[in-house]
């Protein structure tokens, strides 16, 4: 009955350092499992993979990530029904992705990567090709990790937020309201 | 009064009375008067629209309403803002009543109503002295098992005050649904005739008899409230219910108590429902009878400042339908009694022409004016109606006297303990309406609301249980329980709660106790104890609600596909 | 150089400048970050903190694999690399192994056996030495002894130190000199407060010195022929190894330090199975060590393994709470007072080497009234060291840090003896080869000056 | 100068007659004949009630818009004194609703349009003041209290003129009180 949006993590450039703490976390968490990562950095065996992407300009740094777009075109581009939407968030199935990049070519946000794919603590080769394979990598909101989004948790500058859009617009609403108390005789 | 004169009186008290969610056209007259300088006293529990606006909001505690009203009282009279010149000319009664209110100074009131004794005092003098002061009271008044009490209590905050007689002042009921002071104008009360003409008089009964050309009965009727007791516990044989014809109305959704209104349904003999939309209590028929709806209607309806209205046809009905006056004409007609009206306006003239202070309310005049406010006596066009009533301190009594009536305030009935800490009341929210047979069914109104609906709740309260906004909860009374969604807000005082009714899924009425003032039998929906519990597993409620939203409409026989249809 | 950034990784966000102690890192935020030798204590905290890793999106496909040969790391290694890194030497202690004319002995300091495990997916802190110890051994090392047994020297020598000090009136404060980075940070920067500095070497120099004098004998071999590997902690030791004036037996007397990163690198590289591996005992009697030798790796622990053996030396009657909470805990500066007898014992604890400024200054100013001070640069003590496994979150270094903490004082209590002058091994070679503390020979040996930079 | 309507706290009573009003100027009058699953029930204002506030909340139509910076498809523009957003363009990033301040844009189902995985579709929604529909703004219209109200340049500024014409006659009265 309730009408959702999806939510997603925003990165603030007056804040990021560049330190990619937060690249390394989405990739540990992401792999904890697939590929038997412990705590510490002698436990990886495979690439780091991470699904946002510390980006510098002319002003300074900041991750992008996925927005999760409420009319994806990364996933209206994907012909083989990688991507789709579950809980509100745009999920890409690794296992289903072939790599044509049609869903990086969609995304005007760059937040999609080609990065090698590896199960078990090893890269997934391919038939007839020494590349290993690769898939679409982005943005999940840490879908099923305990903890929601390990990027916004290991920031150490609060340079990461998840945003809850529809709540968020609520709160800056009530401020908008109040503000119309100071303006309400404005002629 | 009329609703138009709101506007233009110098004080409004709005007591119990929440003109935005209820009457938007009203609530309208109420903010034009404050641009226009009124000065408003607002008497509410919570933080109203009105409220929000009002210069002195009483915030006073649920089921208190009645030692505010003699605290106001007494201020008035202990500080002599009394209108002692019209108290003696046209008031009887006053030496008892002062008896009665002595002891309701502020200081005595403070404790009972959680409203500053200086608060009460303010009050009493801003309405005491602003003249000419109007007071309109709402179902906050109506439905307690003290309410007569209160209304005759702010009758007389205006007798003493003088503030009755002229345009802009008196005391004025906002009925709660829309034609439902037709409804009383035409006889639908248990006493009485079309016209307020008592059944127990043999005079008018006789009028009757001769007029329809049967025998008619001198007894009083059983009001609505008392119908569930009569079929379920009536010891008496002759005097126990077995049919049932509902019309307009959806009992099993409005009533107090809805566990005991089933039972009752369920063991009368023969049910009747006939209405617009389905309803609850049209899963309990035997009978459904299809009926037109507004806009596909003509005939009269009766605002709550007396005005009677033309209500013209829109569109035609498509389907197997009737107006409403059709049906009874056809009911009647085959139970042996044949009516042939050929439209409304000859049933209109029948009963005009019956009702003396309705004769001069003749079509062509409603026609001509926009509307009548009755009294209207006679056809002549010179007669214009009544705006407002008691003119120059004339009151309808036999000597042309107002009678004041004191009386003690009582708690209510059922009070927050142990078990149901919190206390809920029935509310209404501005764009659902009743039962939501006519906007639960206008789809464009429940995309801005749907089931299972809110209860209000006070934000603390919320933190306390960690309660979000939107999440649902169990609501519970030792009658019954329902989930709804959680709204936390400061606009509710902590400990308080408040749902609308009208929701089949949040159905507050699951919870109401079905205690009622001794007069006017309207039950307490304005108070009883509860509790709210957390449902830790939100996905499962969420399902759960989908279900039975689902289920009701698979009962009702609405498409269930996608979305609920009309 | 040991601790070196990689100017073509760096991503210049500074996040290591926050940590290092000791202002050694330098550059424009944004922009790739240099150390300034001079400055820098090689505690490796900034290894441990950056997260600039080389990236095939960032550096290209093939920068992984160029980086890890121009750092000299094994090629079996296939772990994030990142900006700032500690030298490897692997190599040399590769080409020692494989020389069959080489006596290899080596000894790992107490905080490796808490941490090395995490490198091959054990929870934090799980407590290993039997492991690690049988991993040594798999190596090829030819004798498997403990810095630990050389910490129990340690608290005999400093102990006598301090109560000579104390009791002769000395230069007091007396600091521990454990700990390399501090004794770097000190000289650089309060060389008028050197003789401050307890005389005594540290566990790993100690351990050098002694197997290739007192070890050789034991194996009747020459020190000549003793290749002698130190696992530590730590990635200042190797700077402390290499230091002219650890050359006490003859020889450079700690061949190579390496890190406990390095040693889980070499086992994978030689193809040991860490999980398939059976405990095994440290080799006697170098290996044999004391509860009071094991705590040297957190916060505190030297001080309190001090009075444990401190209090006997003096009163003569054994310590009646043998676990000294008093020094635990890891506020980065913090005093007790000691009953040892009549003496009122008045001791401080410092660990994260920024902590240490306002002490140091305190003791300038003669208005510091304390005995005997420990100072640890890294957060935690050694059991935090910047050559210890490096967290991919640092959420999880709290944790890790307790887990390591905890798994240390656990090893404390199940060992057979607690204080190191208990330590049968220790009496032995009084006995056999320094005589007593501060003896000659063991000022020789185990005693040093730092020689003025 | 864009255009924008804004709402009287002192007057609204709440009714959201304001917010059925919008839907039905965007939706054509027919809603109420039509099947509802095929429109779409989008109010391009918000009610917001707080313990002492009433009122509608909507599109400010900012002259420097954070939204149509942030938009990277370009669908936000600027248009006949208000901005608008071409639904046919936005793809639902949200980056507009993270950027407005006044929460004015939420995103909203566009009924009978689905993403490649069947999935709703979702687009940017705001207030566009009725752009194309003659009467001007539906809110202020409908609004049963009159508490909404269309500010234009004009107005601004004859206000702002008369407050400076004000303020200056009140300088003057101090430095001459004798007049």
């Amino acid at each position: 009955m309730k009408k959702e949006i999806g939510s997603f993590v925003v990165g603030d450039s007056t804040k990021c350092t560049g330190c990619k703490a937060c690249e390394l976390a989405c990739f540990t968490v992401h792999n904890r499992k697939s590929n038997h990562l412990g705590k510490t950095v002698g436990t990886v065996t495979v690439p780091v993979t991470p699904r946002l992407f510390l980006t510098k300009f002319e002003q300074g740094c900041m991750p992008i990530q996925c927005k999760h777009c409420e009319d994806a075109p990364c996933l209206n581009a994907c012909t083989k029904g990688a991507i789709s939407r579950i809980d509100h968030q745009v999920i890409v199935d690794a296992e289903k992705c072939i790599g044509c990049k049609d869903c990086m070519q969609a995304c005007p946000f760059g937040a999609i990567a080609l990065l090698p794919y590896a199960r078990d603590g090893r890269l997934v080769g391919q038939a007839m090709s020494s590349e290993p394979k690769v898939f679409a990598s982005k943005c999940d909101l840490c879908e099923g990790i305990e903890g929601g989004p390990a990027c916004v948790r290991v920031c150490p500058h609060q340079a990461l937020r998840l945003v809850d859009p529809e709540a968020e617009r609520e709160e800056k609403n009530i401020r908008a309201a109040e503000a119309l108390l100071l303006t309400k005789n404005w002629r | 009064m009329g609703i138009p004169e709101i506007e233009d009186a110098g004080c409004l008290l709005c007591f119990g009375y929440n003109g935005a969610d209820s009457h938007p056209i009203v609530a309208r007259r109420i903010v034009r008067g404050k641009q226009k300088g009124m000065k408003i006293i607002c008497a509410d529990p919570r933080v109203t629209e009105t409220a929000r606006i009002s210069d002195i909001h009483l915030q006073l505690k649920g089921g208190s309403n009645l030692a505010l009203v003699n605290a106001m009282a007494n201020v008035i009279w202990n500080e002599g803002l009394a209108d002692k010149k019209f108290i003696d000319e046209h008031t009887k009664g006053f030496d008892e009543f002062l008896k009665v209110i002595e002891k309701y100074t502020p200081e005595y009131a403070e404790p009972i109503t959680h409203i500053p004794a200086e608060t009460i005092r303010r009050a009493a003098r801003v309405y005491a002295t602003t003249k000419p002061a109007m007071i309109l009271y709402g179902m906050g008044v109506c439905q307690f098992t003290q309410a007569v009490d209160v209304v005759k209590g702010l009758a007389n905050l205006a007798l003493m005050t003088g503030n009755f007689g002229g345009p802009s002042m008196g005391i004025g009921p906002v009925r709660g649904q829309n034609n439902v002071q037709g409804a009383c104008d035409m006889g639908a009360l248990p006493n009485s005739y079309p016209g307020y003409q008592n059944v127990t008089v043999p005079e008018i009964r006789e009028k009757f008899e001769k007029a329809w050309g049967v025998p008619l009965s001198d007894q009083v009727g059983c009001p609505i409230t008392h119908v569930p007791h009569r079929i379920l516990h009536e010891k008496e044989e002759k005097k126990r219910i077995h049919a049932y014809y509902i019309f307009g109305e959806d009992p099993a959704q409005s009533d107090p108590d809805l566990a005991e209104v089933r039972e009752a349904l369920d063991k009368c003999d023969f049910v009747v429902m006939q209405d617009i939309y389905m309803n609850k209590t049209g899963l309990y028929a035997d009978v459904i009878l299809p009926a037109t709806a507004w806009g596909e209607n003509e005939g009269i309806y009766t605002c709550a400042d007396r005005g009677f209205q033309r209500v013209r046809k829109l569109i035609e009905p498509e389907g197997d339908m009737r107006p409403d006056w059709q049906i009874i004409a056809d009911i009647s007609t085959a139970m042996g009694y044949p009516m042939n009206y050929k439209n409304t306006e000859e049933i209109w003239n029948e009963m005009i022409d019956l009702c003396p202070s309705f004769t001069g309310a003749t079509y062509e005049k409603i026609e001509k004016y926009g509307g009548v406010q009755w009294p209207c006596r006679d056809k002549s066009m010179e007669d214009k109606g009544t705006p407002y009533l008691h003119k120059d301190g004339i009151f309808a009594t036999k000597d042309h006297k107002a009678l004041f009536y004191g009386t003690d305030w009582h708690p209510p009935v059922e009070l927050e303990n142990d078990q149901y800490p919190m206390t809920l009341s029935t509310v209404r929210e501005v764009g659902h309406y009743s039962v939501r047979t006519m906007t639960g069914n206008c789809r464009t109104l429940r995309n801005l609301e749907d089931e299972p609906g809110w209860v209000q709740m006070n934000t603390e309260d919320c933190e306390k249980m960690n309660l979000k906004k939107g999440e649902l909860v169990k609501i519970l009374s030792k009658r019954g329980y329902c989930i709804t969604r959680c709204l936390p807000t400061d606009r509710v005082k902590p400990g308080a709660t408040y749902m609308t009714y009208q929701w089949w899924i949040g159905a507050c009425n699951e919870l109401t106790t079905a205690k009622l003032d001794p007069i006017s039998n309207t039950p307490e929906y304005k108070y009883c104890a509860c509790r709210v519990e957390k449902i830790e597993d939100q996905q499962w409620a969420e399902r759960h609600v989908m279900e039975l939203y689902d289920d009701i409409r698979a009962q009702m026989g609405i498409d269930t596909g996608k979305g609920a249809k009309a | 150089m040991i601790v070196a950034i990689d100017q073509n990784i760096c991503t210049g966000c500074r996040e290591c400048a926050e940590v290092c102690p000791a202002y050694a890192i330098v550059g424009e935020q944004g922009k790739p970050q240099t150390i300034d030798t001079d400055r820098c204590v090689m505690c490796g905290q900034c290894v441990q903190k950056c997260k600039s890793y080389v990236s095939v999106l960032t550096h290209g496909k093939d920068a992984y694999e160029r980086v890890k040969k121009e750092r000299n790391i094994p090629d079996s290694v296939q772990e994030p690399l990142f900006a700032a890194h500690a030298v490897c030497h692997l190599n040399e202690v590769k080409a020692a192994l494989a020389d069959k004319n080489r006596f290899t002995i080596v000894q790992c300091a107490p905080a490796v056996r808490v941490a090395i495990a995490e490198e091959f997916g054990a929870e934090l802190g799980t407590l290993t030495p039997g492991k690690l110890s049988a991993a040594l051994h798999a190596l090829g090392f030819d004798r498997v002894y403990d810095t630990n047994f050389p910490a129990d020297v340690t608290i005999m020598e400093e102990g006598t130190e301090l109560v000579k000090r104390v009791t002769e009136g000395g230069v007091l404060p007396m600091f521990t000199s454990c700990c390399p980075a501090w004794v770097k940070f000190l000289e650089d920067n309060y060389p008028e407060l050197k003789d401050h500095l307890s005389s005594a070497k540290s566990p790993q120099q100690i351990g050098g010195a002694i197997f290739k004098t007192y070890g050789a004998q034991l194996e009747g071999r020459e020190g000549k022929d003793i290749y002698s590997v130190s696992v530590m902690p730590c990635t200042c030791k190797e700077f402390e190894s290499e230091r002219p004036e650890m050359k006490d037996s003859g020889f450079r007397d700690v061949d190579a330090a390496i890190t406990t990163r390095d040693l889980a690198w070499l086992i994978k590289d030689m193809g040991i199975d860490w999980e398939a591996l059976d405990e095994q005992e440290f080799d006697q009697p170098l290996g044999l060590y004391t509860g009071a030798g094991t705590i040297f790796g957190v916060t505190g622990g030297v001080m309190e393994a001090a009075i444990r053996t401190g209090y006997e030396l003096v009163t003569g009657q054994p310590i009646p709470d043998l676990e000294v909470t008093a020094v635990r805990g890891t506020e980065g500066f913090r005093t007790s007072v000691i009953k040892v007898g009549d003496l009122d014992l008045k001791v401080g604890v410092v660990t994260g080497l920024k902590n240490v400024v306002p002490v140091l200054e305190a003791v300038k100013n003669g208005t510091l009234d304390l005995h005997f001070i420990e100072v640890m640069t890294c957060p935690e003590g050694c059991v935090s060291g910047g050559g210890q496994p490096k967290l991919l979150m640092d959420t999880d270094r709290e944790e890790a840090y307790a887990a390591r903490r905890a798994a240390t004082f656990a090893h404390d209590r199940e060992l057979a003896y607690r204080k190191s002058h208990e330590n049968p091994a220790i009496k032995k070679i009084y006995e056999e080869f320094l005589e007593e503390p501060n003896s000659h020979i063991a000022h020789h040996l185990l005693h040093t000056t730092y020689c003025n930079k | 100068m864009n255009y924008f309507v804004k709402g009287n706290p002192d007057l609204c009573i709440g009714c959201r007659t304001c917010m059925i009003g919008c839907v039905v100027a965007h939706e054509g009058k027919h809603i109420f004949e039509v099947d509802p699953d095929s429109y779409s029930f989008n109010p391009k204002l918000h009610m917001v009630k707080t313990a002492n506030l009433s009122v509608p909340v909507q599109c400010k139509h900012c002259e420097n818009p954070a939204c149509m910076a942030v938009c990277p498809v370009g669908a936000i523009s600027q248009k006949d004194h208000c901005i608008v957003i071409d639904t046919e363009k936005c793809m639902g990033c949200k980056s507009c609703m993270d950027a407005c301040p006044f929460g004015a844009i939420n995103m909203t189902v566009q009924t009978g349009k689905f993403q490649a995985d069947g999935t709703e579709k979702k687009v940017a929604n705001k207030c566009d003041l009725c752009y194309g529909f003659s009467g001007g703004p539906a809110c202020v219209r409908v609004c049963p209290t009159e508490a909404l109200t269309l500010v234009t340049e004009d107005e601004l500024g004859d206000a702002m003129e008369r407050k400076r014409a004000e303020a200056a006659r009140n300088a003057y009265l101090e430095t001459h009180p004798q007049e």
